[in-house]
């Protein structure tokens, strides 16, 4: 069943197209891998689908609805989580506060109630509110091990673990779909073998996730399926398999194997 | 509205405009590095205004108009301004550079806190009352068909304008303009390109306290010498500098002048009480910065993520 | 107040006015008079000979805040029991009720608003409200100078708004009109605006009440403008600042001002001894400011002498009870509500010295010239 | 071989946190040299110690023989110590491409290159350079004209290193140039390293999560944990050295 | 003296109702707005107006009082989805003195700069609260104080508080967490706003007097200096910080020295505290608060 789809999504900048006529569907339940050279207008479609910014032309459509053009926090409520290439994280709060934050919009919510009496129980509950979303906070957190570091302020991370937290932060809004963009830029070899893992761990909890990443073992090894970009259009589109040996991705993007 | 008011209108908003431009040119350089309102910058400006006065006068002693007058206002305008950088760049070291690397909002409260001792020195040292800065030159008005100007004026808009270019010269074209600039980006990326930061921003305080002193003087000239002279002004000059988009040069040359000319036409065209000529230039000025967010100037950025 | 043993210490009086901020000159140069009378009575003794008085001037800042924290620190932690001041109307207001309330006695020395002395009956002034000068100025321009239209071109304050209006209504009264008024925002330097459209209205004068500094920039600037207009103005153009200010653009102006004693010595001395002392000259209201100081001095003395001691509502009855007192500025009586009974001078600027045009009042809506 | 930067048992700390201690190193001159180690290892303060930008605990740095940073307060020895600034530094012909890029965002590509000659003051040799670097990154090239702001993440990363270069340093310090650059980049800007290695005579200190392909383009390796230097040898050896293989090269 | 130092304490409670405000908008939201003045005009006027025009009750106007601010807040609050950073400050500074302005002209509703005199002390059940005698009038203050910080305090630590924290440190961040970044920003203004407009109520029945000249935008930068100094993003320190700054604008008189110095020395010592109080403590004297969550486990600063 296909998740989330654009068709001929294009986004413009006063003459510089960074994507043009993007037809990308993503699956659910899988993990869809996104490449590219740079430039080549990755970050731009993930921008485009998650409502930071508008297409110039073209439809983006999750679960069939047509979101086009919809606010960001509105499209992370509809259960569209990412994180950032360059990170961006809450720098002066604490991992932990970072986490809750993704909490957010499941506050201050009850079915049975108008709007105004939830948040009004929102507020008179506060402690009790807080005490939930602080412990499912924890358990995001150990979910990457970080349980140790919950009061450290994230600027003080090293880059790793402030990928890590930005992933645990997306997370945290309990999101259908999750959006990684390059997360294991900067990682070793032996933490990103680490974060593999993860990111199936995030898959098995149910979680469709869409990454972006020039970690070709990684995205050799975890990804269901791949989509090439190259000057903003789509180059091709296939099984792990089939992207390493197009010629066209080798060329524009991969190069030869060196072993 | 006959057609010599209306120019007489447009005379007198250009010229008020003229002012705050002047004014607005060296917060708009100060702001453009540091981002942060130098609040003290309309007491410098009247610290250049007093000194040029007594040295002025002192040159002077009781000559007539003529050229000696002429010389000595212009080398009392020179010692204001190197007197005036020497400040800037002391008040700066002390006040402002211990506060680098804090809030934004610190070296605000800074500024206000130096603000208020520079004016009230000045109250305390030289009294309350106005004093006159005398013109070195005649400043007979000129009628050109029933609209007047005065040689003032006509000075106060070219000495802008010669300003507004040599400082945009010196930005964009000088080793040290770029060294600004890059500073004014990311100060530690600047140290790696091997700019000495403190250099850079002690040079832009000397400028920037420069030109206060220039204005200083010049407005002195009509609004006369008093310890809190640099207040308004300073306040409607760092208007004039946000509305043309803060940091730009151009910007702020272009936002006095517009400011004068709102200020001027609010009132002057719409029929509007005079009493409320603030809310038309304020009401404008928040309109305008509801269109145009950054300011007349200030480029569009959106944040790339 | 002191136990039957206990010596009586001197008496404290206060003086508010703005020290600092953009209208400090008006507070400094009333302090300095202040100042002068309590040091000059001190030197010969003080009360009785013995009990000197201890002035304390607080600064408003202009501000009413400022005010009612500086009138509540001189009644609760100093005890004074007058004070002189304070320089404003807007301030006035508000402190003329804490004082009223409090009990202590006050002398403004410059508050003109009409209303300020109605605030009750510890409230005077050594200064003529402005009902009077409004009333004077709008009956002479039009009965002496002959002017039909007059254009204004006032300050959205108390006290260039008041006269305004009263000028205004009398001028009218008169069969004058006031063609054009415009007004500017205080502390505004730039009034070509204003200017321009009333040069386009062409009345046959301009009346410009506001403070002296404002003055001398509107003549300026009108002069710059070609404006050749006849300017009439207010009390403000009696100090003399305006003529460092605005020089030879003075010339012609009339104005209301403080009648005009006859050159008294005492008036000579104050002046001298001013001027020795603090460097500049005294303004009208620095003037003020001396007479209702030694108002005050002369209250206390009289209290002390009949009393012991120093009750403010004695100091306030004696006060109250002034007749014809000799001071720098003339004749000192208050009338029942606290105003200063005095008449209007008024004066025409040749070049830049002052001349005295006579002495007027109002008396049932006509204006009496008073010999 | 001489020995152009030495590293003297420097420690560095944030509030209490130690972020190095007791480091001490050396590069030759003409050598590529690549520190290797685990996020937070503390890889990154080394290098913005080395520019004078994180103050020293303890310990010094000498590049061509001069001291260039010393910790304020020596132990032994009360006598200060004045650092030199970061400019002063750089202008001895060091050059770092920081880790985060670090673009002058509100900049074009050109502007940003201009800063990086800063301190060369030949016009013509400026505009050289400039369009050397263009062949070397015909993106930037093309991009020339645009604010450094709008550009993607890689091509922000190729900038940064071509601003280093502008200066030609002596010594480029490079925090992991490969942050999100395509396989094809990555393996062409290593190419580059080598070549401006050999051609230009530039040392290279680089930093590198990428190990492998940093020990492949090095000559000498370390390999930094928890603030430490815990192992250093000749890159050849490092490649083949089991605990490396098992902790950095993801065997 | 005691009397003196009590009516310090009350500007201090008046102003640090604002401060709350300005901590709402400017420690939490991030926004540099520099309106209090505005709001603090409007609520005394509302008050003013109605009590001594209209003889309403006090307690009557104070609702009013804080809505119509509330109001204005709401409408400066929606420029500030548009404006950034200094922009922000210039167009809130200029919405301040837009409604100096209109007060100053409206003569026939604000009776123009001669202001609103006369106006009726409030009362309760039967008991005058009398701006001469400190005491109660202090009560009433502290009163107000406290129920503006304890609500506040828990705003802060609420949902809205988290979000406003979140769009303060990144806004694209913090929409990419669902939050409504423009409902926030605006609630912000808003509240911040009624709370200003409350101080003014106080205010107006404090002096009996109202009139224009008292709102000028240094009462705006004043109460931004409050926060500032106090530390920002922290009701404690906001209330501290307007003490404080109270205690140093008063401190001669206090001290009598104010007697003995001259008047500019007070202003001069005023600009040096406040240079020395940044450069010792650039992040105010108590700092941002901190939160530390979760009941038991939670602790501030590095643990590892
Ligand atoms: N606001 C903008 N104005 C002009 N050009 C832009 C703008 N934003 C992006 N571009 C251009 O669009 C292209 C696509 O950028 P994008 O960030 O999507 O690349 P990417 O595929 O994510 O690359 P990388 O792998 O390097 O991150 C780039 O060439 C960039 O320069
Ligand atoms: N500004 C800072 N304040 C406090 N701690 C810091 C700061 N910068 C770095 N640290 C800490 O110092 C240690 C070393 O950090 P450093 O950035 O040097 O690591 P690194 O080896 O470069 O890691 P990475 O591979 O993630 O870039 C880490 O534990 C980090 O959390
Ligand atoms: C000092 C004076 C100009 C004061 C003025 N008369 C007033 O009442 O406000
Ligand atoms: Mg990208
Ligand atoms: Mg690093």
């Amino acid at each position: 069943m296909t998740i989330l789809e654009t068709e001929g999504l294009t986004r413009e900048y006063g003459g510089v197209i960074a994507v043009s006529k993007v037809d990308f569907q993503v699956e659910s339940g899988l993990i869809t891998g996104l490449i590219g050279p740079n430039g080549a207008g990755k970050t731009t479609l993930f921008n485009n689908m998650t409502g930071l910014d508008t297409p110039t032309a073209g439809k983006v459509f999750f679960n069939n609805k047509d979101i086009t053009g919809y606010p960001a926090h509105k499209i992370c409520r509809m259960g569209i989580a990412r994180t950032f290439q360059n990170i961006r994280l809450f720098k002066e709060l604490s991992v932990i506060e970072n986490v809750m934050i993704g909490r957010h919009f499941k506050t201050g919510k009850d079915a049975n109630k108008g709007r105004f009496l939830n948040s009004l129980k929102s507020y008179v509950y506060l402690r009790q509110e807080e005490e939930e979303i602080y412990e499912k906070a924890d358990s995001w957190l150990d979910f990457f091990d970080m349980g140790s570091l919950k009061n450290e302020l994230a600027k003080n991370l090293p880059y790793g673990h402030q990928r890590e937290l930005e992933i645990a932060r997306a997370l945290a809004t309990e999101p259908k779909l999750l959006f990684l963009d390059e997360p294991a830029a900067g990682m070793n070899p032996q933490e990103t073998d680490h974060l593999m893992n993860t990111i199936r761990k995030i898959r098995d909890l149910g979680i469709t996730i869409v990454l972006i990443e020039h970690d070709m073992k990684l995205v050799m090894n975890i990804c269901d399926t791949i989509t090439v970009l190259n000057y903003g259009q789509k180059l091709a589109q296939g099984t792990p398999m089939q992207i390493k040996h197009d010629p066209g991705v080798i060329e524009a993007y991969l190069g030869k194997e060196e072993e | 509205m006959g057609i010599a008011e209306f120019f007489q209108h447009l005379m007198n908003g250009l010229t008020l405009g003229g002012i705050y431009a002047l004014i607005a040119l060296g917060y708009t350089m100060v702001y453009g590095i540091l981002k942060f309102i130098n609040f003290a910058h309309g007491d410098i400006l009247m610290v250049g205004a007093y000194i040029g006065l007594f040295v002025f006068d002192g040159l002077r002693g009781s000559a007539p108009l003529g050229t000696w007058t002429f010389v000595s206002f212009f080398i009392a305008m020179l010692v204001s301004m190197a007197s005036c950088a020497l400040l800037g760049m002391a008040i700066e070291r002390i006040a402002y550079k211990p506060l680098r690397k804090a809030t934004r909002l610190a070296p605000l409260l800074s500024a206000i806190g130096v603000s208020f001792i520079l004016s009230n020195s000045a109250a305390w040292m030289f009294g309350t009352q106005s004093r006159k800065l005398n013109y070195p030159f005649d400043n007979t008005p000129i009628d050109i068909h029933g609209v007047v100007i005065t040689p003032h004026q006509i000075l106060i808009l070219v000495v802008s304008l010669v300003m507004m270019i040599a400082l945009k010269m010196f930005v964009d074209r000088s080793r040290m303009g770029k060294a600004m600039r890059a500073t004014s980006l990311d100060q530690d990326t600047a140290m790696l390109m091997g700019i000495n930061v403190n250099q850079v921003i002690s040079l832009t305080f000397a400028i920037g306290s420069a030109l206060a002193a220039t204005g200083g003087m010049l407005i002195a000239l009509d609004y006369k010498v008093y310890p809190t002279m640099g207040t308004m002004i300073g306040l409607k000059a760092f208007v004039a500098a946000v509305l043309g988009g803060i940091g730009n040069i151009s910007g702020a040359m272009f936002g006095g002048i517009l400011l004068g000319l709102l200020e001027t036409f609010g009132v002057a065209v719409f029929g509007i009480p005079t009493g409320l000529k603030d809310t038309i230039a304020f009401g404008v000025l928040i309109i305008i910065l509801l269109v145009k967010p950054e300011g007349l100037f200030g480029k569009v950025e959106k944040e790339k993520v | 107040q002191g136990g039957a043993e206990k010596s009586v210490a001197g008496p404290k009086i206060g003086f508010m006015g703005p020290m600092t901020g953009d209208y400090a000159n008006y507070g400094v140069l009333c302090n300095n008079s202040v100042k002068l009378a309590v040091d000059q009575f001190n030197a010969k003794g003080g009360i009785a000979g013995k009990l000197p008085v201890t002035l304390i001037t607080e600064d408003t800042e202009g501000s009413v805040e400022k005010g009612l924290s500086s009138i509540e620190k001189l009644s609760s932690s100093d005890k004074i029991v007058a004070l002189v001041g304070p320089v404003f109307t807007g301030v006035s207001f508000a402190v003329g009720e804490r004082v009223q309330n409090e009990g202590i006695v006050m002398i403004t020395p410059s508050a003109t608003h009409a209303d300020i002395t109605s605030i009750g009956d510890y409230v005077f002034r050594t200064v003529v409200s402005d009902g009077l000068q409004g009333e004077v100025a709008g009956r002479y321009f039009f009965e002496k100078l002959g002017y039909k239209t007059i254009g204004v071109l006032y300050a959205k304050n108390d006290y260039s708004q008041g006269l305004y209006e009263g000028m205004t209504a009398s001028f009218e009264a008169a069969g004058g009109k006031v063609t054009i008024a415009e007004a500017c925002q205080v502390g505004d330097k730039d009034f070509k605006t204003q200017l321009t459209k009333i040069k386009t209205a062409n009345p046959d004068a301009i009346y410009i009440p506001d403070y002296t500094a404002e003055m001398a920039q509107i003549l300026e600037q009108a002069r710059q403008l070609g404006i050749s207009t006849p300017f009439v103005s207010c009390d403000g153009f009696s100090n003399p600042e305006i003529y460092n200010l605005a020089g030879e653009f003075t010339d012609g102006v009339v104005y209301v001002g403080p009648a005009k004693v006859a050159e008294s010595k005492a008036y000579a001395t104050f002046v001298a001894d001013y001027t020795a002392k603090y460097g500049i000259g005294p303004d009208s209201f620095a003037t003020n400011a001396f007479d209702g100081t030694n108002l005050v001095l002369a209250a206390l003395e009289k209290v002390y002498k009949e009393t012991g001691k120093f009750d403010r509502k004695a100091v306030r009855d004696a006060i109250a009870a002034t007749k014809d007192y000799q001071g720098v500025t003339g004749t000192v009586n208050f009338a029942e509500n606290g105003d200063l009974v005095a008449y209007q001078g008024l004066y025409k600027v040749n070049k830049t010295t002052p001349e005295y045009l006579g002495t007027y009042t109002v008396v049932d809506g006509k204006l009496v010239e008073v010999k | 071989m001489s020995e152009l930067l030495n590293i003297n048992d420097i420690s560095v700390s944030y509030g209490n946190i130690k972020a190095l201690q007791n480091v001490s190193m050396h590069v030759n001159q003409g050598d590529i040299v690549c520190l290797i180690g685990a996020n937070g290892s503390g890889k990154s303060t080394l290098l913005k110690a080395i520019v004078g930008q994180e103050p020293l605990d303890t310990g010094s740095i000498t590049f061509d023989g001069e001291e260039i940073c010393q910790a304020k307060y020596p132990l032994e020895g009360k006598k200060k110590h004045k650092a030199l600034t970061t400019d002063i530094i750089v202008s001895r012909g060091i050059a770092l491409v920081p880790e985060g890029r670090r673009v002058f965002a509100d900049m074009t590509v050109e502007e940003n290159l201009d800063m990086g000659a800063f301190m060369v003051r030949d016009d013509k040799l400026i505009a050289e350079r400039k369009e050397s670097m263009y062949d070397f990154f015909p993106i930037l090239g093309a991009r020339r004209r645009q604010k450094t702001r709008s550009l993607s993440g890689g091509e922000q990363q190729m900038m940064a290193i071509a601003r280093a270069l502008m200066s030609a340093p002596r010594m480029i310090l490079l925090d992991e140039p490969g942050l999100g650059l395509a396989p094809l980049v990555i393996a062409d800007i290593f190419g580059k390293i080598e070549f401006i290695n050999k051609q230009d005579n530039v040392t290279v200190f680089l930093v590198e999560q990428n190990a492998r392909m940093a020990l492949k383009a090095s000559t000498e390796g370390y390999v930094m944990e928890n603030g430490r230097i815990v192992l250093s040898d000749k890159s050849s050896a490092l490649l083949a050295n089991e605990k490396v293989r098992a902790a950095y090269l993801g065997e | 003296m005691l009397n003196f130092f009590l009516l310090i304490l009350i500007y201090s409670g008046i102003y640090a109702l604002m401060a709350i405000g300005q901590n709402v908008i400017t420690g939490y939201g991030g926004m540099l707005a520099l309106c209090q003045a505005g709001f603090f005009a409007i609520g005394s006027y509302a008050t003013a107006i109605l009590s001594a025009n209209y003889g309403w009750s006090f307690w009557a106007t104070l609702p009013v009082a804080a809505l119509i601010s509330a109001f204005f807040g709401l409408l400066i609050g929606l420029p500030t989805l548009r404006l950034k950073g200094d922009y922000l400050a210039i167009a809130t500074l200029g919405f301040g003195e837009i409604v100096r302005n209109v007060l100053n002209n409206w003569d026939s509703l604000t009776n123009g700069p001669m202001g609103i005199q006369k106006i009726p002390m409030p009362t309760i059940f039967g008991f005058t609260i009398n701006p001469y005698k400190k005491w109660a009038f202090l009560l009433m203050v502290i009163i107000f104080v406290a129920i503006a910080s304890f609500l506040f305090q828990r705003l802060a630590r609420s949902r809205m508080g988290r979000a406003l924290t979140a769009v303060r440190e990144d806004e694209i961040a913090a929409q990419s967490m669902g939050i409504n970044i423009t409902k926030y920003k605006v609630y912000a203004f808003v509240l911040g706003a009624s709370v200003a407009g409350i101080a003014g109520s106080l205010q107006a029945v404090f002096s009996l007097s109202v009139t224009p000249g008292t709102y000028t935008f240094m009462v705006s930068v004043m109460v931004l200096c409050m926060v500032v100094l106090g530390g920002m993003g922290n009701f404690k320190a906001a209330i501290i910080g307007a003490f404080i700054i109270q205690m140093i604008s008063y401190f001669p008189q206090l001290t009598g020295l104010s007697g003995v110095i001259p008047p500019q020395f007070k202003q001069i010592l005023f600009g040096l505290i406040l240079v020395v109080m940044m450069i010792w403590r650039p992040q105010g004297i108590l700092g941002r608060e901190e939160h530390s969550y979760g009941r038991g486990h939670g602790h501030k600063g590095g643990s590892k």
